[in-house]
């Protein structure tokens, strides 16, 4: 067992550290930038990176990415240093995590010259359109129609927990277009532009008062009839494309353990009768106990990222790294709660001069609340341990949903 | 032996419970809820001509004369329906007063209290999570200066039952010397102010016993809140796992979420006992009554927050929204939990009690 | 809300008070009374009770009771004054708590006779055999068979979590007697002599050493055609006859009581770095969570008790005894362990010097492992689960069993 | 960054599961769980056999120099198995040796212990429940008296590696001044008992730091083993979902059975990555030495005890059974919770580590 990464690619984070000190030098631009010229400073930065191989480089040159052999390790270097030195990374966004690696496994050329440099540049901004009211897991229960009249499809239905839908220019949803074959096998996966008046978005507010998520009514809504990918009926194959590059499917414990750093420091911060929380004995007991889960988490995480790079099996652990993310949370944020006390009661989102205090509190109450969504974000609990049961340990399908799906 | 409530107390939740259905249904709450006020002058109105003011205000002055369980029933039942405003403030108040006032201050302000005419509060909370008598410090005397955080309906009250310094208890009436800044709370149903008194004018009410004692109350009618929440949220999740469909079947046919359900449902049932207990301690077992009452406050209140997450996950996305009325009774529960302090002061309050 | 019992009732607790001075003075005998005399005098006791009417309230005369009109407040009584003076309570058996009301509701009048005077005097010991190997909570899986040989049943088969086995004079059990009618349909409930050859017991050793459960082995056991109660495949519905008396169906908070407040004792006792573990501030926090669940059990059973006195609906919290119990046994019993300490590590049932020092922790070793047994006993939690959630909540019912059990 | 096991660690475990599997299967283990001692000579010689008897003694006295991860790997391994016998005392007497024995006191012990010639114990604790090197209070010298308890094996190890007052070890040879009272302890394929020296001959091991790093030792072990435990328990879970029917099917199909199985499944799994890390702590970060052994003995072999209970009750009334195999691994997991304090003490020592 070794931290270190061998002397094979120290010169890699050598080279790697001598291009961000040029490039990204001291965390970025001076005092007074503008918000416009950092976001300028910071897409010509990701250029430059991309065309030295640290971004994008499970992307083709041809469709603007830096085409690298897949390398873990490599992978890690550069997170490590873009992190320390918090440089831009590739563009967090769903179309490059979710349509890309479909369009560049499943699409026609044209789709993928004409979608995929655009959205890596950032200047094609995506949405998802998979979930529905009444059809959260049950993907076979969809009823968003898609009828091709000429030669565009008419999409009609609704759609629900989107994110990022007012900035989207373009959805990838899935619709119903073969009704008279059922379940799973009569969806497709269509590509619609955002910006028609077929339709309309609205923001859905959440209990804590954040507005991440969206409804999106579609009303004749029109798409091309070549703005499919893969053929007619295949969308939920197509849907289950993922992203097989060097950084996917291993397990990142960044989260929990940066959200346990906090709450430590929620603690050490709170007093109670007058003295440091963090000095009570109950509340140590309980960070002691979360910090097992979390470093377990940790080093469980790493363990599967070095498996995953020697093409080793990541066993089971491999299925339950969202359910593990979500308990932590949970525990995390009921100690904060407790730790928070009065400063539970007051809106989050509140102003005034008695709100002014909760400085720090107010993101640790939002996050007391989130960690709520979080828990249903990943697809609910219960479904995340059908597939533990399922997939990890081999137990049989649920009745239900088997009928459902019909397999 | 009957541990159980009477024809009476049954009729008083009926009516409350048809009451609230009529005059402020989910419907209402959540106009509320998303209101500036928290506060329905109209369905105040209601509750006052109900008699409910004065629960426990002596017939004398107006009142009903009834005990702390009946006012704890009456809480649970304005909990279950999400009842906005300032009832559990307006009745505790009212209770310190009957329970400590000289005449003259029962006469001045019981009658006025129970009809709901003038409208009275509660100011415990310092800085820093002091919310027990014994902690309280702000100065006694004719003229009271200082902060009190976390007042309910402080900008509507026009009388404050204020903690000073040695456990005592003072009345000062809204004005001179008072002032109020209110502030959205994370229940939006029951907002909550900081009132500052700058020499402000007071009277001395009770004696030194008073004040544990009303803090006794307190716990005992939050603990009903709570638990009237968290029956409200129980029934949400199981309604929901009896309309909403997923792979052909109303998913209550899924066991995991039937056993979760059942779980939730084992978790909060029987904390009714330990409420009722706690209020008829107050009224009649003097040895149990601190103790049980930071009992109830400490399990029930716990009990409801987790409630309130395990009702959120059993809705999955559409828990998580504002338009969803879970999210009402959620944040109940965090201000039943939070207010007059956090269930393990309570656990550590009811060890001491119990001579451990 | 009253915890005392009104005017009327003080008059019948004095009698009770003045027949228990008299029968049964001073907790009992004088020292040095033989385990026989005790026995002897206790059923002397048992008999002038219920003479008196104070046992065996809801057996009619004729068969050996006091037959009395159901009076939940005179129940309540009796049984706080005899466990006061620690006077013999009805006899415990599961034969007359479960074979007694089966057969004054359902038996044959010969039947009656025969059996419950003998079996209320404490003559007759009775076993159930209800459970067999692989078919825990689905009779519908019965396996053992009940053929109909000229006068006799011949029953073969086995049983399992069978109690008092060994001392039993006779089992009540179901046979599948009807092979061809399916599930529920086809079964029965005999009355089998347990001295015969055809019948083994064998005792279960438990994992915390105990051996309070049986398996029975039936080859070629026999019982007259006519020791059956009900009609042929009616056996499911008569299984079901229960008790149906003043103490019948209402939640007992005692043994949850008792534990917690011996768990207290333990804290009291068990030193932490030189002082009562009741002392840290983590273990008081504990017990008064715990006591939050026990005293809301207590009183929850109290009003139960109260309302079913007064024919009141008992309302969904009465399919939940059993778990609560369970769950409250659970954290009692983890908590215990975190006390023990280091004691929890020697077998409850070692001997030694070094054991001797174990005085009451033994116990507690043996109940922590015991905590187990009860969450199974009464039907595994999973089961309860479904019961509270189907019955008391009106969700719907498991796939499963609906359609094992043909309903 | 290779955080994973080598091809020779993956060799060594697969080794031992083989010779495990071959020499001493679940009826293997029943039959000395079931018997008098807790031992089989046989499988012990043969683990010696095997080189297990001196992973971490230096090659140049007859071992095979590894790190504590490997003997770490081989205890989980071991524990999966339910090996019987001293491996985790003797591993970690050798342990004690190899890391402060003198030059004559290595060449005196090791090889005999590398070859399994001769046994050896620890005997760390004292009267209620003093397990930690601060708290010894045995007295150090050439003759030593006292008693400790809990010691692995103590009826058969020769050598005894025995915890003095100031956090000190010193090497107590079976003999002169030395009697031992086994008991029968809960996990039955591992006995204990108190050690009593009166005047027994010792001579000093180590310095002063050598205590507390074999503490830790111990506690990366014990949680090596407690993680074995809890992984043997969970598959017993899993196969008898997959073997045991009820209403016609598998209840494997049960839904809620099903979440618990996930449930227990995530409650383990992740703890490899954190009993890795602590043993490779021990090995390479000693910074981290001392906290992560904490934390992996606390947080390990609490989850192998709650894991004992569901797998219990994933079993239904078999698995309260004296014949059914779970409560072998149950037990297991009460001692490796139990040795060395309890897992709060471990919680409290991991929070001061922290330096919080």
């Amino acid at each position: 067992m070794d931290f270190s990464y061998g002397p094979e690619y120290d010169d890699f984070r050598g080279e790697l550290k001598g291009f961000l000190a040029e490039h990204w030098p001291a965390g970025g631009g001076g005092e007074g930038e503008s918000w416009e010229d950092m976001v300028e400073r910071a897409a010509r930065f990701r250029a430059q990176a991309v065309e030295q191989g640290y971004l994008l480089r499970w992307v083709p040159r041809q469709y603007g990415g830096s085409e690298q052999e897949p390398d873990a390790v490599k992978a890690a270097i550069i997170r490590e240093e873009f992190h320390r030195t918090r440089a831009p990374d590739e563009p967090r966004g769903i179309g490059l995590m979710m349509l890309v690696p479909t369009l560049l496994e499943r699409g026609e050329e044209w789709q993928k010259e004409k979608f995929v440099p655009a959205t890596v540049a950032g200047d094609y901004k995506w949405c998802q359109g998979y979930s529905e009211p009444g059809s959260g897991s049950d993907l076979a229960s969809l009823r968003t129609r898609g009828e091709l009249v000429g030669d565009e499809w008419v999409i009609n239905g609704q759609k629900i927990w989107t994110t990022n839908a007012i900035d989207a220019d373009y959805m990838f949803c899935l619709c119903r277009t073969e009704p008279d074959v059922p379940k799973h096998a009569g969806i497709s996966y269509l590509l619609v532009p955002m910006k028609q008046p077929g339709v309309e978005v609205r923001p859905l507010k959440q209990m804590n008062g954040g507005q991440e998520f969206n409804e999106i009514f579609l009303t004749d809504a029109r798409t091309p009839a070549d703005w499919i990918v893969g053929k007619r009926g295949e969308g939920w194959l197509v849907s289950r494309t993922t992203l097989k590059h060097e950084r996917a499917g291993i397990g990142n414990a960044l989260g929990p353990v940066n959200a346990f750093q906090g709450v430590v420091q929620l603690a050490k911060k709170t007093l109670r009768a007058g003295r440091p929380a963090i000095e009570d004995p109950e509340v140590r007991q309980r960070l002691a106990a979360i910090e097992g889960y979390v470093r377990s988490h940790e080093y469980s995480s790493h363990r599967q990222t070095s498996r995953a790079f020697r093409g080793k099996d990541l066993g089971r652990v491999s299925t339950m790294s969202k359910l593990i993310s979500t308990n932590i949370g949970s525990e995390i944020a009921k100690l904060s709660l407790d730790l928070l006390g009065d400063e539970g009661m007051i809106d989050p989102l509140a102003q005034g001069e008695s709100a002014e205090s909760l400085g720090a509190s107010r993101s640790w109450l939002t996050q007391y609340m989130f960690s709520l969504g979080i828990a249903i974000a990943g697809g609910t609990a219960n479904i995340q341990r059908n597939v533990i049961g399922e997939r990890g340990l081999g137990l049989p399908r649920d009745y239900y949903a088997q009928r459902s799906s019909g397999k | 032996m009957n541990f159980d409530t009477s024809e009476e107390q049954e009729l008083l939740q009926e009516t409350i419970a048809q009451f609230v259905a009529n005059e402020c249904p989910a419907t209402r709450v959540r106009e509320i809820f998303d209101g500036d006020t928290g506060h329905d002058p109209a369905f105040w109105k209601g509750l006052m001509e109900l008699g409910l003011g004065g629960l426990v205000v002596p017939e004398r002055f107006g009142g009903a004369g009834l005990e702390v369980i009946d006012l704890a029933l009456a809480t649970e039942t304005l909990a279950y329906g999400g009842a906005p405003g300032p009832f559990f403030a307006h009745s505790l108040a009212a209770l310190a007063i009957a329970l400590g006032g000289s005449d003259a201050q029962c006469e001045r302000w019981l009658p006025r209290l129970a009809s709901g005419e003038a409208l009275a509060s509660v100011a415990f909370a310092e800085a820093d999570g002091c919310w027990q008598p014994e902690e309280w410090q702000l100065a006694p005397g004719l003229k009271v200066s200082g902060a009190k955080h976390f007042v309910p309906s402080a900008e509507l009250a026009d009388l404050f039952v204020v903690g000073t310094a040695g456990g005592g208890l003072a009345l000062v009436a809204a004005g001179e010397g008072v002032s109020v800044e209110a502030y959205e709370g994370v229940d939006r149903v029951r907002r909550m102010g900081t009132l500052r008194l700058d020499a402000a004018p007071a009277e001395v009410l009770g004696d030194a016993a008073l004040a544990a004692r009303v803090r006794d109350a307190a716990c005992v009618l939050l603990a009903a809140d709570a638990f009237g929440t968290a029956q409200r949220l129980l029934d949400m999740a199981v309604d929901y796992a009896k309309q909403r469909e997923q792979f052909g079947v109303t998913i209550g046919h899924f066991q995991a979420l039937k056993h979760q359900l059942a779980d939730m449902a084992v978790e909060i049932e029987p904390a009714r006992g330990l409420y009722w207990y706690a209020a008829h301690a107050f009224d009649h077992v003097p040895e149990d009554s601190a103790r049980y009452a930071a009992l109830a406050k400490a399990h029930i209140s716990e009990r409801a927050m987790q409630l309130g997450r395990d009702a959120v996950e059993a809705h999955g996305g559409i828990g998580f929204t504002w338009e969803c009325d879970v999210q009402i009774w959620f944040k109940r529960a965090m201000l039943d939990r939070a207010w007059l302090g956090t269930p393990d002061v309570h656990r550590a309050r009811a060890a001491d009690l119990a001579g451990w």
